[in-house]
């Protein structure tokens, strides 16, 4: 075991990764020389060399559409894009072919690929650097949507990512690379997709949330010890989601309390509240809330605060739905 | 070398079968007899496949479907310079290809009759599905033929698109990402001088697509695309050259689309019976007969017969795709991931549920 | 007042609007000498000449990246992407310059432009062209979001998307072009943008949906007529959207279905499920269910009729709701 | 023509102002003195400007920065050729154009500094905001054009984009639509050498940038990108070409990214301090400066005022920018919509509750 940050992990896991399996391979911008521009991937290139690891032209589509090619073709790419505000680029290639690649010819060909990308606000970064539009990826069948919330999550999540045979989406959250520290182990170390943790057990409220939300939500629930047991889920794979864990902790306490970095409008949360409402609706005893950032367009770096979700908007929203 | 010789910006087109039907010496690649004769099934095999996939459509029997006529050559040369582990990775007008490179006819219209089945060619080629959005399948050959490379096969790919396709940004992604790695691509542009009512000269200012080869640092030649054997000269020079670690070319085959856009368009609309007329006199298939009659290898009683054979294989061709299951309500769940998960598995039981007995 | 179905409503609209604002251009694959792939165009060449209907190159993030610098720059463009499934290529321009502009440059510069397509299954299509994903669209603060589902309503809601200082999708159902004639005014006929459509008055069950889903709700309410009454409502404009009509009419039946083409999860159905549970929930007698399609790729023409919504689904979820 | 003397498979660069700061007579564009010390001076401004940025950000007191060190000559000479009318779509190291077109200096501040009011040019000057997904702002640059024209209007419009930008689909896009279209187009790339670490050779195998003309059918041309005077008679003779309705020009300025990539980057990670030595002595302003004294138009004396009177010049900008106001909630809110929705509304009020004061 060592302390590591989430940057740590993630290189650690790939470097692991590209060990045991000589059919994984890393591209895109500055991944190499680099070593990526959060130093993601620091080290590969010296260690794998350049036809494993591969600084790209600059160009989205092109590392998506070429991974999907290689994945089609006996290699195991993890593509990354360098902020998901730039992905939108290879939408098209991720949503017409990663994702349909076996259902269109009946499971002959697939596209066991990893699209990772840093995402979210909360760091004053330059316009199109703080985007958290994971609902865009998660609506589309054949995808996986996966976001880890701490080094050791980062490591075993990341791990079934990359062994997994469909394409995941791995979004790290930026703000989160080196906040914090924890015990990983070293060597194998698996989280399964579609599984959500639970990080504490309560009884008045049900808080779920996500990758950078997590440590927002433990302050806030850490501060109402005592006033609000809160039963806390980190929802880890948003698509498939694991759903049971929701409805089951709702069940138990009649409450819930959403957190979602993105807009309002549209987000997971929607989601997150529809099945709450399908399937555990008598049980409940206050709307769902969600916490969420507003309908605009993530602020620069002088406006974010207002945007940017706080510990404090979390506590109060917790505390109008225990109260409700 | 042809691509020197024929360099974009000397406005020259390779050409090797004239229209008389006789060929330009040097440039002969001399195929053996069998060869050419395979050749000529394919191509009248193309053109009656495609005549009758049209005439299914119209039947209602088949979907919205691209006729392919006019454009034989230019998918059955470069089949003939393919080796069986190349890859064919193509758009949705390259039947010839197929056809040539072993996929069953009958897939083929399995496809066209909306199964998915009918793109899983469990036959074993090495041919990608039907790319719909235009350009979108360029960047896949790349990443195929860096992973071939990455396993020291000697494999080559060879990847169709449109004129209108060479528009799109992945067009240009694709080709670049080539040029840096030097992966083992050909890029077989067929510009038949539409992309729907888009004539050629309003998709690009550039004289030719070939010289479109220069932005991205390789060799780009043009092509006549009715001439199977310019096609095949062309491509196999490329494949070579590919095969060495000598990276991708880009092939502007000059050919022309003799019929609608897909069925469910009236080319009338936007394009004048004289331009039609005109490119009829190019007719490949015409032209390689000639070729073939000159040699002595063809004459009328052989063209009866292959034509008698050919249309029986098209109808069975079209029994067997008629026969074919329709899928199940699970065939529609299950490839959307390996292992369907539990989500689905609801969604699916659910389904079933609400749609009774047609489920 | 003439009978039209929604080509000609549309078409009839444009025509109209191209008179009566010079600044009005139109561009897009085949939309000139074509007439557009569906006759959405037709005519309007030969009217307004080629400068002003342009039949573009084969690229539709050039399509949409260049109307966003005609509507900088004074002009009011109208880009058609020839179907939904390839607006993905264009979707970092919407998202990245599109929404953004007017906020970016605090007022300085703005994109009023309408993006049009048609979209949705039903119709037995080829791969791509089947393809329900306005959810993407939603969830991007600083778009509009406008689905008509009758000729009548496409004119006035694509003549105020026209007219609009904002960027609007608009996204004509493909299935409903020639489905149905009905009396179209000739001359000016706006619909307000964000405003839902009643389209029956119920007591019993609030039945909600848009665009190619009236027809079949309307079949489905009218079977159960005289068994449950339904207040049934037309959504319109998906975002932003009329809450407050939705909300209203669920206070008053305590009972909603919602009805959206798109796959299940992360749809705009979850975000209606959403809002009524945080405005309405201690009115709800049941849960609110949506009919959806699966969560799986819209199926090719042999297994679409599993995917595609039928009206005999939707009197079934109202019937388990109005029961429940 | 420049572009036919200079067709970039001649591989030839063109250059007016030689190392020893003496022109090339024939290419001379005999700018009045004015205009001459009207350019150094901005030079210089831009020079300052840029490493007083990097400073504020290494105080915190700025946010991530591109410095555009080394590139003044290639931002400046082309504003020179520009009319009042023209428009700048740049991308986000130009630092140079938009002051010399008369941005104030503190509202560019303002904007790295995080505030959006900095993007606000109510100057009145035909500038679109910084547009940072790499290569997106080259299509708004054709649309742009196509308006201008729409209207009968001479303007031209000048699109700025790096080395990096030419690989992204929508550089292609943009650029092949402004070939067909004939707009009123002049595309500058500063091939810097460098995206973030990746350097020109790996971005595209093309010998040059200005090469990737070909593809659209317009002309292109390499220019010494630290030369102020050939990227003016450069941009001049594209401009031209745009106004007569001869249609786009890509004008690769071959220059060098003296500084980091951003405040963000650690440009030792990746290039050797020998290329960057190399390239000081190629130090746009010092030749023009040297240019200058040598027509007995500058020394030491004059260089020492301007020196004092632009860093009193920047500070002023700096001091404006710190003490403009911060947004406030509802600046967030109310630019999302011309007029803003109920629903957003109801948000600002529900959101102004939540924060309480700070809101
Ligand atoms: C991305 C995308 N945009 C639009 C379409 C609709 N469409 C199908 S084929 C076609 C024209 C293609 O022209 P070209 O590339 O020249 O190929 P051809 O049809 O001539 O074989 C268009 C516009 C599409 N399939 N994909
Ligand atoms: C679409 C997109 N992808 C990635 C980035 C991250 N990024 C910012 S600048 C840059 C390199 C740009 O290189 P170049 O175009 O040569 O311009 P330069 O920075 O050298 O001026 C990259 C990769 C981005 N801003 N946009
Ligand atoms: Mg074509
Ligand atoms: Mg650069």
């Amino acid at each position: 075991m060592a302390l590591m940050n989430m940057v740590q992990a993630i290189n650690t896991t790939l470097k692991e990764e590209m060990e045991r399996d000589e059919s994984v391979v890393i591209l895109g911008e500055d991944v190499g020389t680099d070593g990526g521009v959060f130093r993601l991937t620091e080290g590969l290139l010296a260690k794998f060399g350049p036809e494993r690891v591969i600084d790209t032209p600059l160009a989205e589509a092109g590392i998506v559409g070429t991974s999907i090619g290689m994945a089609m073709n006996g290699l195991r790419p993890i593509a990354e894009v360098q902020f998901m505000g730039f992905s939108y680029l290879a939408l098209n290639q991720m949503i017409c072919h990663a994702a349909r690649m076996r259902n269109r010819t009946r499971g002959r060909l697939s596209v066991p690929m990893v699209l990772r990308m840093p995402y979210g606000a909360g760091v004053k970064a330059l316009e199109h650097h703080s985007e958290s539009t994971e609902a865009l990826y998660c609506q589309i069948p054949g995808l996986k949507v996966v976001v880890p919330s701490t080094p050791l999550e980062a490591k075993g999540l990341l791990t079934s990512a990359i062994r997994d045979p469909d394409p995941v989406v791995f979004l790290e959250p930026t703000r989160s690379y080196r906040m914090l520290k924890e015990e990983v182990p070293e060597g194998e170390y698996l989280i399964p997709l579609s599984q959500a943790r639970k990080v504490q057990d309560g009884k008045d409220v049900t808080v779920i949330g996500w990758g950078a939300m997590m440590p927002l939500i433990q302050k806030a629930v850490d501060s109402l010890r005592g006033k609000v047991s809160c039963d806390v889920l980190d929802l880890r794979t948003l698509s498939p989601a694991d759903w049971k864990a929701v409805i089951a902790s709702v069940k138990d306490t009649g409450r819930a309390v959403v957190v979602q970095e993105a807009p309002r409008s549209f987000g997971v949360g929607a989601e997150i509240v529809a099945r709450i409402n399908e399937k555990a609706l008598l049980s409940l005893e206050a709307p769902v809330e969600r916490v969420t950032a507003p309908d605009v367009t993530v602020p620069l770096p002088k406006g974010e605060d207002y945007y940017y979700i706080s510990p404090d908007r979390i506590i109060k929203a917790i505390m109008r739905t225990a109260s409700y | 070398m042809l691509t020197d010789d024929y360099h974009p910006l000397k406005g020259k087109r390779l050409e090797v079968l004239k229209a008389d039907g006789s060929v330009v010496k040097e440039l002969d690649p001399k195929l053996d007899d069998a060869t050419l004769l395979s050749i000529y099934r394919t191509m009248v095999l193309t053109r009656l496949a495609d005549d009758k996939a049209v005439k299914l459509q119209r039947q209602g029997r088949l979907g919205a479907y691209p006729p392919t006529k006019g454009q034989e050559a230019s998918q059955i040369g470069p089949a003939v310079a393919m080796e069986k582990d190349d890859w064919t990775v193509w758009a949705f007008r390259e039947l010839g290809n197929l056809i040539h490179r072993g996929v069953p006819l009958w897939r083929l219209y399995l496809y066209w009759m909306g199964n998915e089945e009918g793109s899983n060619y469990v036959e074993g080629q090495r041919i990608t599905p039907s790319a719909v959005p235009v350009g979108s399948q360029i960047p896949h050959s790349v990443g195929i033929a860096y992973a071939a490379r990455s396993r020291k096969e000697r494999t080559a790919v060879v990847c169709y698109f449109g004129d209108g396709g060479t528009s799109e940004g992945e067009f240009h992604e694709g080709l670049n990402f080539a040029g840096v790695w030097k992966t083992p691509n050909v890029f077989i542009c067929q510009n038949n001088q539409w992309a729907i009512s888009v004539p050629r000269s309003r998709q690009t200012a550039a004289d030719t697509i070939a010289q479109k080869a220069i932005a991205y640092g390789f060799p780009g030649i043009q092509v006549d695309g009715n001439d199977v054997l310019a096609m095949y000269i062309a491509t196999n020079e490329a494949l070579e050259r590919a095969r060495n670690g000598e990276g991708p070319t880009l092939i502007e085959s000059y050919t022309y689309r003799m019929g609608d856009h897909t069925t469910s368009d009236d080319a009338t609309r936007y394009r004048l019976e004289k331009e039609l007329e005109e490119w009829a006199q190019k007719d490949p298939i015409k032209r390689f007969r000639t070729y073939l009659v000159n040699r002595g290898l063809w004459d009328d009683a052989k063209e009866t017969a292959l034509n008698e054979e050919l249309a029986a294989f098209v109808e069975e061709a079209v029994k067997k795709a008629e026969a074919y299951p329709r899928p199940t309500l699970e065939d529609t769940f299950k490839f959307t991931y390996e292992k369907m998960p539990e989500e689905l598995e609801e969604q699916l039981a659910a389904l079933r549920d609400d749609l009774g007995k047609e489920g």
